[in-house]
């Protein structure tokens, strides 16, 4: 009996105090969680998340501290993406954080801009060129559609423009086959 | 002298329907009231319009230049008046309109002046560029901008020149009566390909079911100054194919993600040898090209159509009948469907080929893939077209793109004999669309999330200097103050003093805001501005790099 | 609609039509060994094949036409009832074949979806639920005083018989008297004299295994199955065999007898080619017809029943995707292995 | 770097203790269970065994305790062993009146089939039970008794009855019946017995004499 | 413990989230004994029974156990319960216990045990535990009831076969010859029988899920 009570207990002494080293000497710092999520994130850095930007966003998510369907932009099946990433269940886009809408970019009505600026500090990708009272102009391939430069806009001349699909974009679509009858 | 010839792997001998139009004489279709031509009938940048609605043009002028490298003009293909230049439809497989310059026609087909061109004379990039401005691409269907192929690059010549008269689709009969009565004009341009590329050797490689375009182009040969060799090879489907051709005539396979080039081969289709014959030396652009138009029409034959020409302006040369069941452009292997035939024909257009429920019966119900492998057998490309369906259905593009899936040239011969009549390559299209989509995709989203860190770290580094400024600014006044007392004389820093560095600090903070207000950009101009040009020089490389990937297929029949 | 706009005339329904031509060779030559009673039995499973087909489809929401004119499931109807022992109950049959067809077939996603040969998972259910009966096989023509007509097997099929009286009709298979013989410490020599046992393998049974044969080269002539599948499994067959038995022939069968054995010849040509549950590239087919040859001596050596080809030939469909993807044949211009130039 | 091996070295001081503290308490319940059913658990398993002697003795014959009696058996060709076994002797008052061997069928159709036999002592076979066994399930596993009554046909047969030419499976020509397309088992199993049966007779003294004395040993 | 907890513990351990069908957690016995029906409640009982003492001691410690040697800590405490159950069994069931057999001591390595210790009980207060543990463990003796009487009915046509193993010789009386002269199903018995098995009550399961949300589906009028 008291060999076994032995064996017990040095075996519990020794991988505790193992563990318990371990645990504080090899911690790791940073997430490669994040990079993954981060890759996931439209990167459209529009902030209706409520983060700051697809970065901290990216870190609360890991942390736990937001849901995966906060990113409009990102849509359905990147709330897919982050479930299957992430091994959560699929929740349909929050609707406070706003909904999925088509791909567009900002377009600024070049008549009424007053060139004042305030468009260019917010935009979070440096994708409008322009100089204090000189017409701006949305450099439209950099240009995530983050809407963030509409409401500074003391003029109200910035739309949001949907992108077409034109020749160019044109994709494929998934062939159809007609293996089961439609109800 | 023969040739050893050698054999692809897979093809499929589906029946060739060539003696329907090769047999009529070819005849121009008649000039039509109004002409559509579109500005991107060549893989590259599309032609830039530098005319405007309502001027008058003649026959031959340039009416869209080239728009960098890998491009190609457009030119009005009769004289008339500019009535509209924006999207109108075009044939594609989308269906979706394209840029246009839509001509009214005055019916006087009034040329321009043409100056025929000294190829021997001119510098070789010069003339590369002046084909490039007559609009010539590759006529075999993928038009591809001419004057790049003719680059022979960084190898500084191309040892091997292929004029391929393969022609294996079914149906079109186009370079077949084009060899038979042009024979001459092509080896002219022959010439002009080999000047340009430096090659030693010549090779016509055609289809054993076309003797008389054999016999026209040896006859053809035997007067030119340069060895011409004419190889009649196999028929089979996909012998026309660029890469299949390269094989059956030399034996060597062009590497995977590479080009034809790379090995010192270059492959010219029988009509852009014809074209550049006619723009060397009678300095005519492309304006024009000869059209099959067959199936079920009354009169199938081959037809010298305007590039603008409405197809069912051809279809009514050859004489429309009844019970039409839709339009192809091309062939039945690689064809577009046409939803309108009152789309013009392009440069690319080889055939209208107009079907029947007898001819083309709708294609039987889908069953699931049984794994019978028969079109692996039939796959030229030696791919696993079973695997890649799999993937491509499943959304797995990772996996497909591991199974070589950018190696497919979309020939058709796997959903040809596929037994369960899958339309596999729609699905490989798709899975290559959503591929390329998905890169664009992550390089926009790459480029934003770059350009967001770029900025916030510029920020950063804008408060940082703020402070810095300030401190140092700050220290100056303070040094300042403390020297002036210094040289004064005696006394120790006063209260006086201290007040004074203090109005002094509040000053430059004042400054300070004042720069803040003026406009940021403005301030970062010259490195941001570098920046850009540095980016749109790599967006220009990628460019480059895109517009190669279709080089594999061109020349495809 | 997309092109090609132009087919090939071969369909899934020809395909079929002539896996189950090419098995009329082997039906003949059954039907003169055992007798008429094979006919009810492929009758039988044909009707619950289809019957279970139709059933399924319209669960599944599948339409039933163009599935059930495909052929698919009378094929593994006829393979099945193939397998089974001649006169065996009309339960067993259809037991079998619903397996097949509902489990192994349409639970694993219908037509081109199974992973595994639904014949032989049939066969492997009631080989492994009911060895008894799976294992009574009466005597070929030449032992047996007449073969039965066509009323008596059906009365033997649905009937049943009294034990005694199948006891008498039954013997043992020449597999499982080779195996029952060493059992008892023959020699291989001694047991092949039993009258069971003819030219290479059992008596009448090697005439069946060359029908099949027959069949198989017909197939292959016709570019239905590919060479590679049936070579590979043949060679599997013959090597093992004749490592064995070369390295002692009083224990282990000669690589004739097992090679003649009508449910190898089966096997090779007409169920490990089953495109569905095998390998698709020809290395692959390679390996895997070889490694189903091979796993059916291994079983039949040292398995516990007696014979392997089911198992052997599921076990490879196991194996498939494995094999399938690290055979990947090169693809047009990419470089051959030889060819590949020196990492730099 | 010192500092975080000190937090470390602390740390695990910390959880070395808490989990020794686990596994003293967790041995602690263990030792007390064990202390509390060994006993029991002793007595179980010996009933287990007495029953499983109980079924190829009939109760009748034996009035001592069967399980001290277990003596060594050398491995022998005819028990098919080829380490030693067990036997058991059963007596009633002082006599002698049966044994139980351990016996291995080694030509089963998947491999060894170890048998219990009970011989009284003028050679009848008084039970057999199949202790373990790899037949194919529902082929060749009607020897267990818990599946059919096959293997009771031995209860009463001995060398003689029936005679040697009839020990054999009814297929063979013999005596014991067997289930049709499974005749390896069962053929088997009787040939193990017929050995088992081989070996009591020829070593019928040593054996009585060798447990006569043993036996006298243990007795009061 | 508000009813709603209950209902809420409950509602996961039978349904939601069971053991069995959902997370298809400790399949090795539940495949290994469920050939026949009283085989498989008494392991499942067994394993409810460690479930719910695992649980009660693991929340009763959890305060006292740092997160990183958490995992020993209650490998430890399931394995001297398992145990404990093991030797009592062995004392006054033992010939169940000889048919169970090794599958008792693996109940340590279940991984359902050590999951809800993990994810539940050394998260929640000690009721909650024991009486998720009790869910559970009721829920995966479900399963294996439901389990073991398919196999035993298909394989060998009875119900309750071997009840004598725990109530002793006299209750032989209650085993159910449900389909008498029954030829057998072999492969019911055998493993290949608990995969097919289990594979068609998950698929039942998540059928009747699938029906359960569209019918809810329906129910709910679509916001205009």
């Amino acid at each position: 009996m008291l060999e076994a009570i032995l064996v017990m207990a040095f075996g519990a002494v020794v991988l505790g105090a193992a563990l318990g080293y371990a645990a504080v000497r090899f911690r790791v710092e940073g997430d490669p969680l994040v990079e993954k999520i981060d890759a996931i994130l439209p990167q459209t850095q529009c902030g209706q998340c409520g983060f700051p930007g697809c970065k901290p966003y990216a870190q609360a998510i890991a942390k736990g501290e937001a849901e995966i369907n906060q990113c409009p932009p990102g849509g359905e099946e990147g709330i897919h993406k982050l479930a299957d990433l992430l091994g959560r269940e699929f929740k349909p886009l929050s609707a406070e954080h706003g909904i999925e809408k088509p791909k567009s970019v900002a377009f600024i009505d070049e008549q009424t801009c007053i060139g004042c600026t305030l468009c260019i500090q917010a935009c979070p990708v440096d994708a409008i060129s322009g100089a204090a009272k000189q017409m701006h102009t949305i450099i439209a391939d950099e240009c995530t559609g983050c809407e963030l430069c509409l409401p500074p806009c003391p003029v109200d001349c910035i739309s949001m423009v949907p992108i077409a699909e034109d020749l160019p974009h044109w994709k494929w679509k998934h062939p159809v086959i007609m293996l089961k009858e439609v109800p | 002298m023969s040739r050893t010839l050698h054999t692809f792997k897979g093809g499929v001998h589906p029946p060739e329907h060539k003696a329907e139009s090769n047999a009529r004489p070819v005849h121009a279709a008649p000039l039509p009231r109004k002409l559509v031509i579109p500005l991107r009938q060549h893989i590259g940048n599309p032609a830039k319009p530098v005319v405007s609605v309502g001027e008058r043009v003649l026959k031959g002028q340039l009416i869209g230049a080239a728009d960098g490298y890998i491009s190609a003009a457009v030119h009005a293909s009769s004289s008339g008046t500019i009535t509209a230049i924006g999207p109108a439809l075009v044939p594609h497989a989308s269906g979706l309109p394209d840029d246009c310059i839509t001509i009214e026609t005055d019916g006087l087909d009034e040329w321009i002046t043409r100056t025929p061109l000294d190829y021997r004379a001119l510098d070789p990039s010069e003339l590369r560029m002046r084909l490039r401005d007559l609009g010539l691409a590759g006529l075999g269907g993928a038009a591809f901008p001419s004057a790049v192929k003719l680059d022979p690059g960084a190898r500084h010549d191309c040892p091997t020149l292929i004029l391929n008269g393969g022609e294996c689709e079914p149906w079109i009969t186009c370079d077949d009566v084009l060899m038979r009565q042009h024979a001459d004009d092509i080896l002219q341009g022959v010439a002009v390909m080999r000047h340009l590329l430096g090659s030693t050797e010549v090779i016509v490689g055609i289809e054993d079911n076309k003797p008389e375009a054999i016999a026209a182009m040896q006859a053809a040969a035997a007067k030119m100054d340069f060895a011409t060799e004419v190889v009649a090879v196999p028929t089979i489907y996909p012998a026309g194919g660029a890469k299949q051709m390269v094989q059956t005539l030399t034996g060597k396979e062009v590497p995977s993600g590479k080009l034809s080039t790379d090995i010192g081969i270059q492959v010219f289709n029988v009509g852009t040898a014809y074209a550049l014959a006619r723009a060397v030396h009678r300095g005519e652009p492309l304006i024009s090209r000869l059209v099959t138009v067959t199936g079920h029409v009354l009169r199938p034959q081959n037809v010298e159509a305007l590039i603008g020409t409405p197809m069912q302006a051809l279809i009514d040369v050859a004489g429309d009948r009844d019970g039409t069941t839709g339009v192809l452009m091309g062939g039945p292997m690689m064809g577009v469907p046409i939803t309108n035939t009152g789309v013009p024909v392009i440069k690319a257009t080889n055939c209208v080929l107009v079907k029947s429920r007898e001819l083309f019966p709708p294609l039987p119900r889908a069953l699931p893939c049984i794994r019978c492998t028969r079109c692996a057998d039939a796959c030229p490309a030696e791919l696993q077209p079973q695997e890649l369906f799999r993937f491509a259905k499943a959304g797995d593009f990772g996996r497909a793109q591991e199974y070589h899936l950018f190696d497919c040239i979309e020939c058709g011969c796997c959903s040809y004999v596929c037994p369960s009549h899958i339309p596999l390559v729609d699905f490989y299209r798709y899975a290559k669309s959503e591929i390329w989509a998905r890169e664009k995709e992550k390089r926009a989203s790459d480029l934003a999330r770059e350009r967001h860190d770029f900025r916030q770290f510029r920020l950063e580094r804008e408060k940082k200097e703020k402070a810095e400024k300030l401190a140092a600014k700050a220290k100056v006044k303070r040094a300042e103050l403390a020297a002036a007392p210094a040289a004064e004389g005696a006394a120790a820093p006063s209260d006086a003093d201290a007040k004074k560095a203090l109005i002094a600090a509040a000053l430059a903070r004042a400054q300070a805001k004042k720069a803040e207000v003026a406009p940021k950009n403005v301030d970062h101009l010259p490195p941001e501005a570098q920046r850009e040009i540095e980016e749109i020089e790599a967006r220009r490389a990628k460019i480059r790099e895109i517009a190669h990937q279709p080089l594999e297929t061109d020349d495809k029949k | 609609m997309p092109s090609p706009f132009i087919l090939d005339r071969t369909s899934v329904t020809q395909v079929m039509a002539w896996v189950l031509a090419a098995l009329l060779p082997g039906i003949a030559v059954y039907v003169w060994l055992f007798g008429p009673g094979i006919l009810i039995t492929l009758t039988l499973a044909t009707a619950t094949a289809l019957a279970a087909e139709a059933a399924m489809l319209k669960m599944r929401g599948y339409p039933a036409k163009p599935f059930l004119t495909d052929l698919s499931a009378i094929v593994t109807a006829w393979l099945l009832a193939l397998s089974l022992p001649a006169l065996a109950p009309w339960w067993l049959i259809v037991t079998g074949t619903l397996f097949a067809i509902v489990v192994a077939k349409h639970l694993y996603g219908g037509l081109g979806q199974n992973i595994f040969n639904p014949a032989m998972v049939g066969y492997a259910v009631l080989i492994v639920s009911f060895p008894v009966q799976m294992t009574q096989w009466p005597g070929p023509l030449s032992l047996t005083d007449a073969p039965l007509t066509l009323a008596q097997s059906a009365s033997v099929i649905f009937g049943g018989i009294p034990q005694a009286t199948l006891d008498a009709v039954t013997m043992a298979t020449p597999l499982d008297a080779l195996r029952t013989g060493l059992l008892q410490q023959y020699t291989v020599d001694e047991i092949m004299t039993q009258p069971i046992f003819g030219y290479y393998g059992g008596i009448g049974f090697e005439w069946l295994a060359g029908a099949f044969l027959l069949g198989g080269l017909l197939l292959w002539a016709l570019r239905i199955i590919s060479w590679q599948v049936p070579l590979a499994f043949l060679a599997g067959i013959w090597l093992a065999a004749g490592f064995l038995h070369f390295f002692d022939a009083g224990r282990f069968g000669a690589p004739w007898f097992h090679l003649f054995s009508p449910a190898v010849m089966l096997g090779a040509f007409f169920i490990a080619t089953d495109p569905v549950s095998g390998a698709t590239t020809p290395r692959g087919k390679l390996v895997f017809g070889f490694g189903a040859g091979l796993l059916t001596i291994i079983i039949r050596t040292w398995g516990g029943y007696p014979d392997g080809v089911a198992f052997a030939i599921l076990l490879m469909n196991l194996s498939v995707p494995l094999i399938d993807a690290w055979t990947q044949p090169r693809i047009y211009g990419e470089a051959r292995r030889r060819d590949k130039e020196p990492p730099a | 770097m010192i500092r975080q091996a000190r937090a470390a070295a602390r740390n695990a001081l910390r959880t070395g203790v808490i989990l020794f503290v686990f596994a003293l308490v967790a041995t602690a319940l263990l030792v007390f269970t064990f202390s509390r059913t060994e006993s029991t658990i002793e007595r179980s398993e010996q009933a287990e065994k007495l029953t499983l002697l109980g079924q190829v003795l009939p109760p009748a014959l034996y009035d001592n305790d069967l399980l001290a009696s277990q003596q060594g058996v050398a491995p022998h060709e005819l028990l098919g062993t080829r380490q030693p076994s067990a036997m058991w002797i059963a007596r009633r008052g002082e006599a002698i009146t049966a044994v139980v061997l351990e016996a291995i069928a080694p030509d089963g159709y998947s491999g060894n089939i170890h048998l219990l036999i009970g011989i009284g002592i003028d050679g009848t076979v008084t039970g057999v039970r199949v202790t373990a066994h790899r037949e194919t399930p529902g082929l060749g596993d009607y020897i267990v008794r818990s599946k059919s009554l096959w293997i009771e046909q031995f209860a009463g047969t001995s060398l003689t009855r029936p005679e040697a030419r009839r020990w054999k499976v009814a297929k063979d020509g013999g005596q014991f019946d067997a289930r049709a397309g499974a005749t390896i088992t069962p053929r088997a199993v009787v040939k193990a017995v017929h050995g088992a049966l081989h070996y009591f007779a020829r070593n019928r003294a040593a054996l009585l004499a060798e447990k006569a004395a043993s036996g006298e040993e243990t007795a009061p | 413990m508000t009813l709603q907890e209950f209902n809420t513990i409950f509602q996961n351990g039978l349904s939601k989230q069971n053991a069995g069908l959902v997370q298809l957690l400790g399949l090795c016995p539940l495949l290994a004994i469920s050939t026949t029906l009283v085989n498989a409640l008494s392991l499942g009982l067994a394993t409810m029974l460690v479930m719910a003492s695992a649980s009660g001691a693991v929340s009763s410690v959890r305060h006292f156990v740092p997160h990183e040697i958490r995992i020993p800590v209650f490998v430890l405490i399931i394995a001297a319960l398992v145990t404990v159950i093991d030797l009592l069994m062995n004392a006054f069931v033992h010939p169940l216990y000889l048919v169970l057999g090794i599958f008792i001591p693996l109940i340590t390595t279940n991984c359902i045990v050590l999951a809800r210790a993990d994810a539940f009980a050394s998260k929640n207060r000690p009721l909650h535990s024991v009486v998720d543990a009790i869910a559970m463990g009721l829920g995966l003796t479900m399963v294996l009831v439901v389990l073991g009487g398919m196999r035993e009915l298909a394989g060998q046509g009875t119900l309750l076969s071997g009840i004598d193993l725990v109530f002793g010789e006299e209750s032989k009386q209650f085993v159910l010859h449900v389909l008498p002269d029954y030829q057998g199903f072999l492969l019911a018995i055998l493993p290949p029988g608990a995969f097919i098995a289990l594979g068609l009550l998950i698929a039942a399961h998540n059928w009747q899920k699938a029906r359960a949300e569209r019918r809810l589906h329906a129910a709910t009028p679509m916001p205009a």
